[in-house]
């Protein structure tokens, strides 16, 4: 059933707070900076909860639903590490007090970067990145100024592969260069040939870099990477990794040793910090020998057991406020606490082997485009052709009807009708089969009765939503009539 | 193994449905002699141990309710109401993504969409996205927009008195365009007037500035708009509960921290970058945005919509590459308005204003105290008669944190501590901090 | 859709707990004393968080719904008294700390203790009782210790209204009374001359009290509340108050003062702690003159700014272990902090005010059985009769399509069809205006189309229950195959 | 005014609608001397204010997170897993009632039977009620059950190391019957051998009492049902984990303190009263129980059931005057063994085992320390060679709590300290306490 607006439920004279009575003798209020036009609703503070109650009863989530999400790694978020970031000496301690009053959270900091070196093989890390695309901004504005610092300004061109995230070219943008597309070949890879015609001869003094999803967005270890990071570097670029896939590789091998310059890592995703329904996430980035001096500040350092923080000497300078996302952070540290060297490692082994087993349940219906003989890494995208006119998105819909969250959708560009489903370490077999029974039930459904497929799903809140009308008229707010 | 339910012998049939003898198989494309590397980073732990572990450093930080708490610079110590926690929390919020699939996501595109609402409310605005990851990613955003909006236009001024990180960030994110940012110390409406030439892309004016002044924003836009720029104004959100909107001051964006807004300090993040525009300029705004639809049966729900601007459709030609939001901390916002409603708000900009010219007053009546001149809301700067790092250390040891020594970021300004005042400060707390900095400056 | 039980997701293997490992040297087990049979489910977190969020999502709530359950005052559970009871100073002390330890603790159960009498008009309290039923055994066997001690030993003769809660006589039982029942008169009062009869002459030596409920259990307060208590006073007898209805009295009248001996106190529902899907509540019991000696103990006294515990003189002994159920009293506190003198009488205000709104905007269809040109107080319980067969249970059970709790039905007896609604002062008019349009679109359906109403709920997780062959072939637990 | 929704202009069109000029006239039939009396409790506060006062009085209270902690004495700090707090506090078990309408109460009934389910394989037994308010009052409702089934006979022996407050509260419950309660001190089994006379109603055994010493069960179950009793054992749940379980002793009636089963201390409140039976007392058993049935479409379900034996049905004649159970801690219990699983109970039980026997064996080595003889779990009483209550204040200050001083109950057990070990206490924890002992002793 439909849930009102707050707006719509608000009635003069309502207020939802408790707040104190003026205890001092009151200051004239300027009149020509006074406001009297503020249109808030009012609401008590029951309707308040029972608002937000309903409201969150009508998502899907981890907590309550398989997730399988291609490129969003929707594992399990521990309980405990909630509690560790609602401790009161985290979650109201202020970043502005003097050092000596926060050696607990400017420790914490520290150990999480130095952590986050030995998993990544990098010598320095910065936290203080708000998101995976903030932390890509973070790396591609460090090449940036690395250049620049060697008056090296004619280096525009950043090779970004086609299977790349959206944000990758987009980033690019934002940091000043050009980007430039390499083509995939017939087995998901990167186009050797192509990357080569990019990086040498004339053009090598143009490359400013390369940004590369490893494993890439298709969920397949990029065979050539010592060789493409090779060519990039002997073209005099510096190779950004974007490591929104890292739940595959963590402790199976480091990147900083692969010879990725620089790298982000989604800790969300990855460490398991909830993604609260978009964010916040924190992008943290990792920087090797040519990069590590680039680093945003602050940066926390410890000195004769003392924590401090430090701005390293060609810092690009800040990405946000204040000492990033700390409490997304201090979930980070629990997680890696509680996992230890084996855990980690295990991690990727898990995930890996649940993607896999997964594509191989389906792989009759949905066949994966590329790589069909390669093990994936930690997700797989297959490109199902059902018949009847079905495609990808009745898949999705009607998956929902049978109560799981579709995976990724028409992602990566270069897969036709793209289902990306990455089941990540935290589920059980049982669960993973029960998906496949579903997605083979839909490929019945397909041939005997397409129609429940097209107009799924059935049973939720909504059902298929006019997205077109929203765009084109778009209501972006409730207004008073 | 933590958090890992695939036991060992579904491991063994795993990978028998898979035809290989060891999961170390799926790797073999790793090159070899890097794969499976040593860890350094000590064995996993308990539950118990690692949460031990870190209350133990936890313990370590001074919190704000151990003192009596009068330090904001960015960062403030309001009301949050029980409430918005225990909702915020509930795992269908908390452990979702992004509303890719709308129809098992209602929960949160709802949520924004009443976000949006009441922040264009608040602003006086008419479009506000899904926010960005601070205050100050958000301002640089809104000149990045200015610059896109404004082709060939390159000129951006900035108030003396912006947060110093904010500048920084600012800088951060200009790095790689061709603009020229200037400082300027007049009111707004003057600075854009002294513009020579037709090269002005922005005008930003903080409401109020670091140092807590309040700016004339009166003919400011009208001078920014003649001269062919956009007029940005970063403010308070609180204070938005008493004091005029921005968009009554007509502002073309609008741009705030929203963290006094039902969120945490946190030691500094996750914070909530607020962004608001006019009509005018929606397609240019950057960012997620909730629209209003209808379903096939004609039932009204939420999608994320002009997704046309977003990196994932339109990739290096994208207005930004932001992609996510600050989700969670913008539900605290929604709900934190929500309960506040009209009434609180008001009543909590009103208790921040009248205590904190109280306690201005008040310290302005001690011997060589000075309260700086101008309007402001809730933070103003005082100078005091000696150093006031030394000070604030000797309050601190008294449970009192008195404000932010001004040396934190002017090395030179040693004199000046910058004191702020919020609905949780009782006129008790009030009349400790100032017979605490009158005894201390003797 | 059906969730599987926890055994029937078990796999042998898992577990969802992450121990220490053991880092002391072993000692051997006593073999004979070890089992191997503990046959717990195997499960990882991450099913178990999800297993109890869809369980959690199957439940009707005061967060989640308007809950009109007449007698159990579902008002709003405020959100700030969780934070104030989850605080580790109260959530993680200990009943056993020497009193410098706990001066906290005790300090705020003698301050509630105090604003309890001040409300209640008594004496002394005791915050021991776990709940309602317990609050009833320990004031009814105070006073079969007072007529002990006197050695009164004849009086065995318990009288109760023929309204009240079950509790009433079975607690008469357990404290080794024989229950008598006082009928009531035509308009819900208690039967004057049944009481007299009861009292007076001969029988008025064995009379050992009177259990009264005022409001009474038909909402309706006893007009003749005085003289029933100085009757029962002159027969020697004593007079039990059950506070199950003071949310239509706090801060209205002092039952104190109206002359009852003794009476408990459901803080969790007059005093807004939640009822946590069936407890833990709290009975906490105040005393008047005559028997504030025999409250059990510990009970938290102030002597020179420091807080200790003793027991009463004549104390009957203890009901539970340790304190009673603490975390409930720190809400409790909380909430009367909150509301302060003025905010308890209006919450019994508004309850009455909303109970009698309702009552007024239903009485077409559901009019009251007793009472009808009276005030109600904080409930009323109607007496349906919608025609064509349908009884209350299908209007209850229809209720839940529209989206509400129901009320009590079949309760109290001497009502046919009883139909009993108690709105609390938490919710708007429009919800009860919402709720009274439900009823009469029932009423309606009634009449047009009685089978929706008969075959109702229709959207529920699980549809009307076989409660027959529940108790007829118990199946209690599960057992594995 | 707080959490009242009615505005004023409602509130005049709702007396409106009721013909009435003011709210007063409902309340016209309370006697007019005593209506609207002045409460002496103080103005209403706001919601900082409110939490400021109450968190400044529990920062009065030490808690178990500040100190080495080795105190039990029947409320014990075993580890509770953070997702028991996170799942239970949901709102929509936290503020529903008792499932009367069971087609929306599915989450606590299934829930309620799933802890039935796991209770009953834990303690060996057949049939487990839904909770009773802790400990002491499940085994005083145990023993009234036991007198209702051997109707005639009122002899009960209880062992002489039960806790003393559970003593006191089986004295307040049996204060109105016509009963017997004896002391012993031998074995169960020669205890209910020595009984003359056929009127043993019950005995009861504490598996283990409260000096954590452990009875000798073989043969007890036999002897008791000899002399025509019931046999009741209170058990420790975590102990449960690892040793033989009271059913498989024979028990009739199992009771069980069942804070420790993820509940916190809470100052000693709420708790979890545990009971078990076998089905040949099932109908006997008080409290509420939840039962499997069916649905009209045959889709398996949760009810209440067997309420013919309850109040509000049987009224005088029900087995107990009992109305609800302790919800959210049987809840918390629920989950907690859920997270435990087999694997996880045992292990804690083990930690306990080996940590706590290696605690006693190091104090056993302290000059002047001596540990009682017998079998324990995870408590034992020691003999000090000062006097125990000085001492532990001296420890409390160094942030230990050695355990509890048995002259808390006894008053001249002046040397004489209980102390606890379970799996939260690590070998540097009992390494430290055996370090203070002998320091503190000397």
């Amino acid at each position: 059933t439909e849930t009102p607006l707050l707006y719509e439920m608000s009635v003069p004279g309502r207020t939802g707070t408790i707040l104190p009575k003026l205890d001092v003798p009151e200051t004239a209020l300027p009149k020509d900076l006074v406001r009297d036009d503020l249109g808030l609703p009012e609401l008590d503070e029951l309707s308040v909860v029972r608002h937000f109650t309903r409201l969150s009863q009508k998502n899907f989530s981890v907590d309550g639903q398989f997730y399988p999400l291609g490129s969003c790694t929707m594992k399990y978020n521990p309980k405990m590490n909630e509690d560790a970031a609602a401790l009161p000496g985290f979650r109201r301690t202020h970043p502005l007090l003097p050092e000596t009053m926060v050696q607990g959270a400017a420790g914490l900091l520290f150990k999480l970067q130095e952590a986050l070196k030995e998993i990544m093989g990098y010598e320095a890390f910065t936290l203080q990145p708000a998101a995976g695309a903030q932390g890509e901004l973070t790396g591609v504005l460090m090449i940036r100024a690395y250049h620049q610092k060697k008056g090296d300004t004619k280096r525009v061109r950043m090779l970004i592969p086609d299977s790349a995230h959206g944000t990758n070219p987009a980033t690019c943008t934002m940091a000043g260069f050009v980007a430039e597309t390499i083509p995939s070949n017939a087995s998901g890879a990167v186009d050797m040939d192509a990357l080569k015609a990019a990086c040498e001869g004339e053009k090598a003094e143009t490359v400013a870099g390369l940004m590369i999803t490893n494993p890439s967005t298709l969920g397949l270890f990029e065979p050539n990477i010592r060789e493409i990071i090779d060519l990039v570097h002997k073209a005099g670029g510096l190779v950004y990794g974007d490591g929104a896939n890292m739940n595959a590789l963590m402790g199976i091998v480091k990147p900083g040793q692969l010879g990725f310059d620089v790298m982000h890592l989604n800790l969300h995703k990855t460490f398991s910090t909830p993604h609260g329904g978009g964010g916040p996430g924190s992008g943290a980035v990792g920087a090797g020998p040519a990069l590590k001096d680039f680093l945003p500040g602050p940066v926390a350092q410890r000195e004769g057991g003392r924590y401090s923080f430090m701005h390293p000497r060609e810092s690009i300078g800040r990405m946000k406020t204040f000492n990033g996302n700390f409490s997304v952070l201090v979930k980070t540290y629990a997680y890696i606490r509680t996992l230890g060297k084996e855990g980690i490692r295990r991690a990727a082994e898990y995930a890996v082997l649940n993607a896999n087993y997964l594509k191989e349940l389906v792989k009759e219906n949905y066949p994966v485009a590329y790589g069909q003989c390669r093990p994936c890494m930690h997700e797989f995208v297959a490109s199902p052709d059902l018949g009847n006119g079905v495609n990808t998105v009745d898949i999705a819909k009607r998956l929902i009807d049978y109560g799981f969250h579709p995976p990724t959708v028409y992602f990566p560009l270069i897969v036709k009708e793209a289902f990306m489903a990455e089941p990540t370490e935290t589920e059980t077999p049982e669960t993973l089969e029960a998906f496949a029974a579903a997605l083979k039930a839909i490929a019945e459904e397909a041939r005997t009765n397409p129609e429940i497929l097209k107009s799924a799903p059935h049973h939720t809140p909504v059902r298929r939503l006019d997205e077109t009308a929203a765009a084109r008229k778009p209501v972006l707010r409730y207004k008073q009539q | 193994m933590p958090y890992i339910p695939v036991t060992d012998s579904q491991r063994e049939a795993m990978l028998r449905k898979l035809g290989i003898a060891s999961s170390d198989a799926l790797f073999s494309e790793i090159p070899g002699d890097l794969r499976f590397p040593e860890l350094a980073i000590g064995e996993g732990l308990s539950e118990t141990e690692v949460l031990r572990e870190i209350a133990s450093l936890a313990e370590l930080n001074a919190d704000a309710d151990g003192f009596r708490w009068f330090l904001g610079g960015g960062a403030y110590d309001h009301f949050v109401p029980a409430a918005v926690g225990a909702l915020s929390s509930r795992g269908e919020f908390v452990t979702a993504y992004t509303p890719y699939q709308p129809e098992v996501s209602q929960g949160t595109l709802q949520a924004i969409f009443e976000y949006q609402s009441m922040v264009a409310e608040l602003t006086g605005m008419e479009v506000v996205n899904a926010s960005h990851y601070d205050g100050a990613t958000a301002l640089a955003e809104a000149i990045l927009m200015a610059l896109r909006n404004t082709e060939g236009r390159n000129r951006i001024l900035i108030p003396e008195g912006i947060h110093p990180e904010y500048r920084t960030v600012l800088d951060t994110y200009l790095a790689a365009f061709d603009v020229t940012v200037e400082t300027y110390r007049s009111s707004p409406a003057e600075a854009a007037r002294a513009v020579q030439g037709d090269d002005l892309a922005a005008l930003i004016s903080c409401y109020p500035d670091f140092f807590g002044t309040l700016p004339e924003l009166k003919g400011a836009a009208e001078a920014v708009h003649e001269k062919g720029g956009i007029f940005i104004v970063h403010a308070d959100p609180v204070m938005l509960g008493l004091f005029r909107s921005p968009g009554s001051w007509g502002a073309d964006v609008v741009t705030a921290e929203g963290q006094s807004l039902g969120n945490d300090i946190n030691y500094g993040g996750p914070f909530l970058g607020i962004m608001a525009t006019t009509n005018a300029l929606m397609r240019r705004m950057p960012g997620r945005i909730v629209g209003e639809t209808v379903d096939v049966e004609g039932k009204r729900g939420f999608v994320l919509t002009l997704v046309a601007r977003e990196q994932h459709i339109r990739r290096e030609k994208a207005v930004s590459n932001i992609c996510s939001n600050q989700g969670l901390s913008t539900l605290r916002a929604c709900i934190y308005l929500a309960l506040m409603g009209k009434q609180g708000l008001r009543k909590t900009a009103e208790l921040c204003w009248h205590r904190a010219h109280y306690c201005a007053a008040e310290i302005a009546k001690l011997p060589g105290f000075s309260v700086a001149p101008g309007t402001f809301f809730k933070e103003f700067t005082v100078t005091l008669p000696c150093d006031a790092e030394a000070l604030a250390e000797k309050l601190c040891d008294k449970r009192i944190v008195p404000g932010l020594p001004l040396s934190r970021y002017f090395p030179d300004r040693k004199n000046e501590l910058l004191i702020c005042v919020t609905e949780k400060n009782s006129r008790a707390d009030i009349d400790e901090l100032v017979a605490a900095l009158r005894e201390a400056s003797r």
